[in-house]
Order: structure tokens, then sequence, then C-alpha cells
């Protein structure tokens, strides 16, 4: 029994002892949950070691099981995440349903990502991935609240991705005999040219269905705003990023073999491009944290997917350095709004004003992490963006460019909309009764929100993993030995210093703050939000002056052409037949994993018939 | 040690000598709309007095920790651009060239842009922190503006970079005196494209929606006085001259003295300050969407030069 | 050194001098006298070559004109406005209504006497003042201003009561939901 | 018209004038259902605005209503009289809401209690505690004296009725004399 396998029992099992503890009496389930997450948590970091392999016999079929520099990145964000995560959710979820499930679900879902990462077979993969699947599936449904339009919606997209993704093993099997990922990797070239072309395409749509991809995105919003904050920030942290570990396995392994390469990764970043602007536009219109953080996540996949489509040495890193950060922030900020939601019982900005004072802590976090997503020096949203930037002017991309800057220039409307619409505007006696979070819920998002200063100023800390990572996927080095004093430069020999720069941030915003701060501090005084300049008019006390309503309406007004054409309406005819099977099956099947299994088996059999008929 | 002393005493005569030329700079340009509108209009000190008033005001209020942290943002983000701008050009033989080269080296295009717009992101969370209405109001146009702008800007800049290959202010302006040619020339549809975004970007009319005095209070700073207005006075006094020098120094060759500099960034200057003042007001929308119109058609043409020639 | 007389003396007269050639007037357009400011402020008779010039809040202005009567509810928002001014800060009364309510003298919402209930540095008489008479008023205010005695701030700071029980005379219930003057 | 409005509300006093002006003198209580039957059968869509007056002397309050009918041209006076010790009036902002206006201004200026309104809060004076300031016998002179201040130097101040008086050569009445200084 080695390692990993022990490791990924210890989950299972965890999960099994969670959800029984979790019936005899709720301090049983919180402890036994910590546990079962934080120790085999540490004996990953402590036990594991890259590049061990290990074969699994079971039913007829070998698994093979093994870490490779590149999982170990990804794998580090499921398990950090994962242990802030779960000492945030204990507080989080005090007092509210349906604990167990959600214990037990979280358990599952990071041992199956972990599994994804750990697995060198398409079958464990495929088995992890499906694991992955519904048990995201029963945690976006957890609050019973949209079941028919969220949860089928989710689970409609993940069938297509499962599908495709089947199909693609099952044509790699039946013509490559193995299911070894190396196998079907370095004997890609003996395929035929339709399944060279099928295989990728197939793949690239189930990850692009996980990843949120354009066309298939429409699940994400939804399921993420559904689902509860203490679990979203996992989903959009490290369980989209599954997408984006499968996609780099595929780009980099398949399509470089193939003639027509250049052409899909075109395809591919431009709709990652795309992805990028509509998600960011759409986020500007939301009303509701959840939702613009939702949008806002499918916006930043947007550019990771346009990093890895582009595929220069640059643009990996820059991919592979958002996919970190943008867990740490994004991850932080959906635990923003879950204290949010903990404290006031709402997270709607038209009802939330002035938080600032009540929850400070909270409100440094939200900043730190917001400056960081929209890619503002000196943090490490900027780095990212600063070298993907570089690699796609250097590989010719210039209008691809431009989109992006649009798209991240936008993206400072809705961070302003988010800081604005939760800690901002005037105070109300409505909320003067709400509190800090407690500190269990406090201290993993400012974690996080450090980690993104520290990232933005020391870059090397994790250059030299991904470099690594890059190295085994093929990639000759990138240089990442020489990013030692946290210097960016591209080929063109541009540089930016980011510790010079860090320290005459820090010199002058202290230098002005105090200046502001000691200036007269006899004659300034603190008045309340209510005793502002109104033209000398009292407001009364009902009255809420703050401006939350239609809060980017000259923006939305400009772009209201661009938000006519949604995607969701090209999918509605499709969409219900689809739904109305689903409620169909859900009559004959009780709506968990049996349902899925059913559906495996029977679409496996379609598969062979048409296979036949077709590649044969 | 003593490196980085003077290196603090270069950046202080950066910081002094680019908040004497914007200040000069507003009061001249108060003096050029009052003879424009047939009055005398103040004196070209005027401002200075204005902000040494604002300066020795003796109460003051504020509404939070935010009010504070909003006015050094926007400090930070005028005195970073400042330093990494090269001022003066690095062929210039002037006794006080070396002065200027405070952070030169240290960034590069892309990092100025997002750098620029780390301030107003700060003064929009001061002016939310304030509670007031028209401040808010102030805010969502004034970012909803820079959306707009900020597309030509980076189209025109985007075409200097495919068709000179660097991204680093300094070696564009090295090339601008290598080949002897200013780069408003070498690209003519780039410098078009970059002056109209630069109608937007020092927001006199007919883009000057954020701060309407009669309509908005001011926008984003009505409930600032005192020390406040002050801080945020030379900010802007000195992020004009940063933002006039980088134009100087993309298009114009740079300077290679200060009597150079000046009436290059005079002369600059005078576009927005000329167009705005017998300029009616835009809306948001309106002016949204006229930046999205022409200036981004000739930033395609520009890039499309880049990429042809 | 910054504590010696001299010195702060000197820092004063800088400071008064300043003050005096830059004065952002709030324009509280009451009544009659609001139509006078346009012409005083553009080009006919351009009072930017003096330094004044229009603030859009109370926050950033140094000077409130009042121009014209000012009845019971107006008179509270003034002094409403006049508080949220920073000091130091100056009053400058419009006409004869605000002077002794001129033909309002005997209306029963209409207030007499300004000075009850602000401290107002300068009157400009006349029914309404022209623009030339304007500008004297504004000079005659930058030179006081320039002599320090144009001590409205703390005048009314010293004699709060008095003003408060003034304007808690006309309009009891506002007074007592207004947030207290306390600097 | 005046046939019409007869036939509907006998007891209506009218009185003629020129032009396209009807007057009717209505008791208070019949107000709510003439001007209801006003609006709804004979066309008199729109309310233009509510008179009052003070009858100091016949100790009543009179309330005019003018009403104006758009497609036959006819303005339409309606007078009423109600006690001046109790003034209580039906509130008809139900017929047009914007009544609701004059009856707050009424109430203020004049004191007029209107039962089942709802008004807000104060409308024009704020915080006032006085008689209502429109009623005659309210000395305003005497109420500034005793609320605000006079500059020295005003009290050679001429009364506005001396010099009206002088000039059209009419004297005061007795009973005016009593509100006059």
């Amino acid at each position: 029994m080695d390692m990993i396998t022990l490791i990924l029992l210890l989950f299972l099992g965890g999960a099994i002892v969670t959800w029984l503890g979790g019936k005899l009496s709720p301090i049983v389930g919180d402890m036994l949950f910590l546990v079962t997450i934080i120790v085999p948590a540490g004996m990953f970091f402590t036990g594991v070691t890259v590049g061990e392999v290990t074969h699994l016999h079971a039913l007829g079929l070998t698994l093979t099981w093994g870490l490779s520099p590149l999982s170990y990145l990804f794998s580090m964000i499921v398990v950090g995440l994962g242990i802030l995560l779960a000492i945030y959710a204990v507080p989080f979820m005090k007092g509210k349903q349906k604990t167990g499930a959600f214990y037990f679900n979280f358990t599952l879902s990071v041992m199956a990502m972990l599994g994804i990462l750990v697995s060198k077979d398409w079958v464990s993969f495929f088995i992890f991935w499906e694991i992955m699947t519904w048990s995201s599936y029963l945690m976006v449904i957890l609050n019973g609240k949209d079941v028919q339009r969220v949860g089928i919606k989710y689970f409609i997209f993940s069938a297509i991705g499962a599908y495709a993704m089947l199909m693609a093993m099952v044509v790699m099997n039946s013509q490559l005999g193995s299911f070894l990922m190396a196998d079907t990797f370095n004997n890609f070239q003996h395929l035929t040219v339709g399944n060279q072309i099928l295989i990728p395409i197939l793949l690239l749509t189930a990850f692009g269905v996980k990843s949120a991809m354009m066309p298939l995105h429409v699940w994400a919003p939804d399921a993420y705003s559904n689902a509860p904050m203490a679990y979203t920030g996992l989903f959009s942290g490290a369980l989209s990023k599954m997408g984006i570990y499968g996609m780099v396995l595929v780009m980099v392994t398949m399509i470089n073999q193939l003639p027509e390469g250049t052409l899909i990764r075109d395809i591919i970043a431009w709709m990652g491009g795309f992805t990028a602007a509509a998600a960011t536009l759409w986020a500007i219109t939301q009303d509701d944290g959840k939702k613009l953080l939702a949008w806002s996540s499918v916006g930043q996949m947007g550019y990771i997917i346009v990093g890895v489509a582009i595929g220069t040495p640059l643009a990996m890193l820059a991919a592979l350095f958002l996919v970190v950060v943008h867990a740490m922030f994004k991850g932080s900020l959906f635990m923003v709004v879950g204290a949010i939601e903990k404290q006031t019982g709402t997270t709607d900005f038209r009802e939330i004003n002035g938080l600032i004072r009540k929850m400070p802590w909270t409100f440094i976090s939200a900043l730190i992490s917001v400056i960081a997503l929209a890619g503002i020096p000196p943090l490490a949203g900027f780095v990212s963006k600063w070298m993907l930037y570089e690699a796609l002017i250097q590989n010719n991309n210039y209008i691809l460019v431009i989109l992006l800057f649009f798209a991240s220039t936008a993206g400072f409307l809705y961070c302003y909309k988010f800081l604005h619409g939760y800690f901002l505007g005037q105070e109300e006696p409505e909320w003067a009764h709400v509190k800090e979070a407690p500190a269990a819920m406090v201290i993993p998002m400012l974690l996080l929100a450090i980690g993104t200063f520290v990232l933005g100023t020391f870059p090397q800390l994790l250059f030299k993993p991904i470099d690594s990572a890059l190295q085994y996927v093929g990639y000759d080095a990138t240089g990442g030995h020489l990013w030692g004093q946290s210097i960016l430069f591209s080929e063109w020999g541009d540089i930016v210093t980011l510790q010079p720069i860090l320290y005459v941030v820090l010199a002058v915003f202290v230098f002005f703050a105090l200046f502001l701060w000691f200036k007269g501090t006899k004659g300034t005084r603190y008045v309340s939000t209510k005793d502002i300049s109104t033209s000398g008019e009292l407001p009364k006390e009902w009255e809420n002056l703050t401006f939350k309503v239609n809060f980017m309406q000259p923006f939305e007004r400009t772009i209201e052409p661009f938000l006519k054409r949604q995607i969701d309406k090209y999918y509605t005819a499709f969409g219900n037949g689809l739904e109305a099977l689903f409620e169909f099956t859900r009559r004959i099947y009780t709506g968990n994993g049996q349902t899925y299994a059913i559906y495996a088996i029977l679409f496996l059999a379609l598969l062979l018939l048409f296979r036949v008929n077709l590649f044969g | 040690m003593e490196y980085i002393l003077i290196k603090t005493l270069e950046a202080m005569a950066t910081f002094i000598l680019a908040f004497l030329v914007g200040m000069t700079y507003g009061g001249v340009v108060r003096k050029i709309t009052g003879r424009v509108h047939n009055r005398l209009g103040p004196p070209w000190y005027q401002n200075f007095i204005d902000a040494f008033k604002l300066f020795s005001k003796t109460r003051g209020i504020h509404h939070g920790a935010m009010h504070f942290l909003g006015a050094a943002f926007l400090m930070v983000t005028s005195v970073v651009s400042l330093m990494i701008i090269p001022v003066l050009a690095p062929g210039g033989h002037a006794w006080y060239n070396s002065w200027f080269t405070n952070m030169n080296f240290n960034g590069d295009l892309i990092f100025l842009l997002y750098i620029m717009t780390f301030g107003p992101l700060g003064m929009a969370m001061g002016a939310g922190q304030t509670g007031n209405p028209n401040s808010s109001i102030g805010v969502t146009r004034g970012l909803s503006q820079m959306v707009g702008f900020e597309i030509p800007w980076v189209m025109a800049l985007v075409a200097l970079m495919i068709s000179y290959k660097t991204t680093s202010v300094i070696d564009f302006m090295n090339i601008q005196r290598e080949t002897g040619t200013w780069l408003m020339f070498a690209n003519p549809f780039a410098f078009i494209a970059a002056v109209l975004a630069m109608l937007g970007m020092f927001r006199y009319s007919p883009f000057d929606i954020v701060g309407a005095p009669t309509e908005l209070a001011s926008g984003p700073v009505s409930e600032n006085g005192g020390k406040f207005l002050f801080t945020m006075m030379s900010s802007g006094s000195v992020f004009t001259f940063a933002k006039l020098v980088l134009y100087v120094d993309l298009f114009m060759g740079g300077a290679n003295n200060l009597v150079m500099l000046v009436v290059k960034t005079f002369l600059l200057y005078m576009i927005p300050v000329l167009y705005g003042i017998v300029s009616p007001r835009y809306r948001t929308e309106q002016a949204v969407r006229w930046f999205w119109g022409w200036p981004t058609f000739i930033g395609l043409l520009a890039i499309l030069y880049a990429v042809m020639f | 050194m910054y504590n010696d007389k001299n010195s702060k003396k000197i820092v004063e007269t800088i400071q008064n001098w300043a003050r005096s050639h830059s004065v952002w007037v709030l324009a509280y357009g009451t009544g009659c006298g609001a139509i006078e400011i346009a012409p005083t402020m553009t080009s006919r008779y351009d009072a930017e070559r003096l330094g004044f010039r229009g603030a859009a809040t109370p926050r950033q202005a140094d000077v409130m004109l009042i121009t014209g009567y000012l009845t019971v509810k107006t008179v509270k928002r003034v002094v409403r406005v006049y508080e949220q001014m920073q000091s130091p800060k100056y009053v400058v009364g419009f006409g004869s209504c605000t002077i002794n309510g001129g033909m309002y003298y005997d209306s029963y919402n209409t207030i007499n006497l300004l000075d009850k209930y602000l401290p107002v540095d300068v009157y400009i008489n006349g029914c309404m003042p022209r623009p030339e008479a304007v500008i004297a008023g504004l000079a005659k205010l930058q030179q006081i201003i320039r002599e320090g005695k144009a001590n409205g701030a703390e005048k009314y700071l010293e004699n709060l009561d008095w003003y408060k029980a003034n304007q808690r005379k006309i309009a009891p219930k506002w007074i007592a939901k207004a947030p207290d003057y306390n600097w | 018209m005046i046939a019409k409005i007869k036939a509907a509300f006998p007891e209506a006093v009218n009185k003629a004038y020129d032009g396209n002006r009807l007057d009717f003198t209505v008791h208070k209580d019949a107000i709510p259902g003439f001007l209801s039957h006003m609006k709804e059968q004979l066309g008199f869509r729109h309310l233009s605005h509510i008179a009052y007056v003070d009858w100091i002397e016949e100790n009543e309050f009179e309330i005019v209503y003018i009403l104006w009918s758009p497609q036959d041209k006819v303005k339409l006076f309606i007078h009423t009289r109600i006690d001046r010790e109790n003034p209580v009036m039906e509130n008809i902002d139900m017929i047009w809401r914007q009544a609701n206006t004059y009856q707050r201004e009424m109430k203020e200026m004049l004191g007029i209690q209107f039962p089942d309104m709802v008004a807000p809060d104060e409308f024009i004076l704020e915080d006032w505690d006085d008689i209502p300031p429109f009623r005659r016998d309210f000395d305003t002179l005497e109420y500034v004296n005793r609320t605000f201040w006079h500059r020295p130097g005003r009290e050679d101040a001429q009364d506005v009725r001396e010099t009206i008086t002088k000039r059209s050569g009419e004297e005061i009445p007795d009973f005016a004399k009593k509100y006059s200084r």
C-alpha cells in the first residue's frame, strides 16, 4: 500500500466516517471533517514524491497512478485550497442544513481531484472525473433551490463532456489497445487522420465543459452561484482547473503532433478571448455578488485558455501562473462573499451598504484580492497578465491582445462594483448589528490575499515548479532559473523589475497616507456617511442615498447590442428536449450516480456500434 | 546606502519639476480659457495660490480610513508612473540629465498601462467611502469612459510595439534618435489614435462628464476639501505632466533638455485644451461610442500599417 | 522655531494673502440675487481675475453668497450648508432682504436679520446690488481676509449657543434632528 | 348645461355669467357626489384649482372648486361654505389626485381638517406652532415682531392699508380696523 493509494483511501473512508459521525453530533462531524482533510493533505505534502508510479490491479484491468511535476503543481492548488476552505467551511456550515452531505461531497471532490491528477491511465482518469462531477453536482443542488434550472443545466453539460471523453477513450483503446496515457500520447501518430482530428476535439470538448469555455460555459455562472460559498471557492478555484490540466495535456501531447495544430490552437485561443471579453461584460451587469464572481471566474478561465492555446513557453508560464493565482484570489473572494452571506443573510449589492467599518478584515482581504484580480501591479495578477500580453504580441495575435486588454480594462468596472456594492456607500442602521466574521473564516481569506501579494513580488517562488512542470510536458527550459531576482522579462528584452517597484509603491503610499493623516489631525474629524453635502437637505432615517440600482447603467447602455445575443437562447430548444428526457429519467432513478452509470453503459454500447460503421 | 539617498533626492527633484510644471500648465490653461471667453482670466500662478489655500485650511472632515487611502492611491499612481516614464531622452548632454533617470529601466508600457489605472481605482474607493451618491455616479462614469479610450490607446501602443519589437519606452526613444524620424511621422495612424484617446484621458470637454460641476457637484471629489483636495490637485498636476511626457517620449522623440521638454509637452497639451474649450459635453455612452467609432478604426489602420510596413 | 511668534505671524500673513486671492464661492442662489451672480462670474465682470471661482460643494467652498431673502425653510438649509463648509469660511449677504428683511419685513415666513443666525462678514446693500456692487463687496471681503479680520467661523463657534438658540426659535424640530456642530 | 346640472342636483343654486363660465353654490355635504357626477357624466374632467376665501365677517370659509370641461369648453365654479369654528371638509382626492395638494395647502394655511386624507408630512410650513397664517385674524406683523428681529430704522414704516385708503378715498370698515394696526 503506497502513499498515493493510502491518501486516496483515507479521503474516501474519511468522507464516509465524517458523514456517519455527523449523524451522531455536529461537533464530531466537524472534527472528523477537519481531520479527514488535513491528515491526508499533510501526508501528501510530506510523503509523496514526484515521479513515483504505482500499479493497481482491479477488476481485471491495471490502474496506473503516479505524480508528475505538472500534476504536482495542480495538486498543490487542490490540497492547499482544500485545507483552507475546510477550515473556513466549519464555521460557515454551522447551523445550516445538510452539513453531513456537504462534508461528504467536499471530501469526495478533493479526493476525486487528487485522483484525476495522479491517474496515469484513462480509466481511472474517467472514474475520478465522474466522481468529481457528481459530487460537485450534488453540491450544486445542495440548497435545493433552482434544481430544475441550474442542476439540470450543469448535469447535461457534464454529461456531454463525459460522453465525449468516453468516446475518445474507447476510440483510443480500440485503435491503440492501451488505456495508458503515455502510450496514447506516444503512439498518437499511428492513428488514422480522422481519429487524430476526432480525439483531441472530443477531449477538448470534455475539458472545455469543465473549464467553462465560451460555447460550453452556460452551466457555470448558475452552478457557481448556487453551490455553498465554502465550496464555490474550490469549485471555481480548483475544480474548473482540472479542465485546464487536461487541456494542457491534450494541447502539448496531441495537438503539437497534428499538422492542423496551429489552426485548432487559434480557434481555441479565440474562444478563450471571446470567453474573457463576453464574461466580463456579463459580470458587469450582475447585481448579485455570487453571480458577479461566477462570471468573472469564467472570464479568468478565458485568459488561462488563451495562454494554454497560444502555447509558447511564456504563454504557458503565464497561464499556469494565472491558474495558481486565480485559485488564490478567487478563493479568497468567494470566501468574502460567504462571510458576508453568513453575517448579513443576503448577497445582493442593492441591499447591503457600508460594511467597511463593520467587517474591516474582510474588506482588506477583498481589497487585496480585487486588486490582484484586476491585474494591477504590484500584485500577482499583473505578473500573469504581463507575460500573457507579451506572449500574445510576440506571437502576432494582435487583435486578440486588444480583445484581452478590453476585457481586463472592463474588468475594473466589476471590480469596483464588487467592492462598492458590499463595503462602501452609506452606512445603514439596518446593518448596524453586523459583526466581523469569526476568525476561522477571516484567517483563510487573509492568508490567500497575502499570498497573492507575496507572489506578486517574488514570483520566482512559483516559477520554479511551473518551469519543471513545463519541462516535464516537453518544453525546453523556460528560463525559470533566470527569474531569481523577481524580474519579468521576454525575448524582446523587455523587463519589469518587481521588487524596486514594490518598494517605491509602498514608500510613496505610506508617506502620503501618513501625510494625510497627520496634517491637521486636530482639525479633522470623522463624520458619518449620513452627513454629506446634499445641498443642505437632511436625509431622513429611512432615506438611503447610496447609488446602487442600475450601477453601471451608462456602460450597460453602451454595450446593450452585445448583451442582446446570449448563448443561452441557442441552447434553449436543444435544452428543452434534454431536460424533458432528464426529467423522465429522474422519475425512474434517484438522480444520483446510478443514473450516470446507466447512461455511460448505454452510450458505450451505442458508441461501439457507431464506431464500427464510421471508422472501421 | 547613499545610493538610495541620491536616488531619493533625484526622485524628489523630478517630482518637484513635475509639480511646478503641471501646476503652471493648469494656471495657464485657466488663463487661456479666460481669454477664449473674452475674459481677463486669473493670473498664471493662480493654481499655486489655490493649492496653498487648500493646504492651509484649518478644519476638515473625513468619512473613514478609505477616504485617506484613496488620495494616497492616487498619489502612488502619479509618482510611480513619473518614476517609470523617462523624463529626458537618454541622448541628452545637459548637466542635469542624470537626475531624471529614476526608474526608467524598471518598467515598460504594459506596466505603465496598468499602473495608470491603479490610481483611479483607489480614488474610486475613496469616493465610495464618502457615501455621497454623486461621487459613485462620477466614478462609474469615469471608469466607463476609461474603458472607452483605452481601446484606441492600446491599439496605438500595440501598433508601435509590433513594428519595433519592443515595449520599453527607452527603446522607443533610442529608435527615434537613431532613425532620426519621430514615430508620429513613422506611424501617423498610431499618433492620431493616441491623440484621440488623449482627449478622453485628460477629461476636458467634451469628455468631462466625470466631474461635471453643475450636475454631479464635481463628482468623485465632491466630499473632499482642504488637504484631500490639495493632494488630489497636486497628484493631478503631476499625472498630467507624466502623461504628456509619455506622449512626447513615444511620438516626439523625447526631449534632450528641459526647455524642449516644456515646449513639446505644452504644444501637445494644447490639443485637448483648445478642443475642449469650444466643445459641449458628451453623455457617457455617447463618449464611449465615440471612442469605439473612428478612433478605434484609426487604431486598426495603425495596426495594419505596422503589420504591412 | 515654529513656535516663535514672529514666524507664526509671517506664516499667518502668507496664508491670509493666499486665502484672499483664492476664494471659492458657493453661490446659494436664493431670491433674486442669483441672477446677479452670472454676469459677475462670466466675461462681463470677470470675477475670476480676482481669484474668485465657483465651488460645487460646501466641502470645497470658502465663501457662501446668500443672494436675497431667506424664508424659514431656506434658512435651515443655509445653516446646514454653512456648517458643512470647512473653516476658514465666510458669508456674504446680498441685498436689503438679508440686512433687514427689505420688502418682506413683515412676512411671517421670511427672516429679517441674517446675522442673528449666521456670522455675516460682508453685507452688500441694494435691491438687488448690481454686479459692480458685488465686485466691490467681494473686494472688501478680500481686504478684511487679508487683514485677518474675517473670523466668522470663530465667532460662530464661540457664540454657538446664541446662534443655535436663535435658529431653534424658528426651527425647533429641524435643529433637534440636525447633527451637532462640534468643531 | 345648466338644465342638465339642475336635473341632477335641483338644490344647487346657480349664478349666471357671460362667457363660458358657470357658477354653482352647493351645500358642503353634496360636494363629493356633485363633483364625481360632474366628472363622470358631464365631462368636467379637469380640476383646475381649489380656491379658498376666509369670510371672517360671516364666520365662514368659502371653498371654490374650479372645473374645466375640455370638450364643451366650460369653466365650472362650485362654491361651498363651511363653518369657521370647526372647519371640516370632505376629502375628494380620490376623484382628482391633484386635489390632495390643494387640500394639504388648505389644511396648513387655513386649518381646514380633511378626515381620511393621506398627507405624508408637513407641506409648506415646517414646524409651525401658531394659528394658520392665512386666516385673516392672524396678524403677521405681530408674529414677525414676536419671532424675528427688526433692524432699527423701520419704525416709520407706513401701513399699506392706510396708503390704499388714502389713494382710493374709501374709509376702512370697522371690522377691518380691528385687524389693522
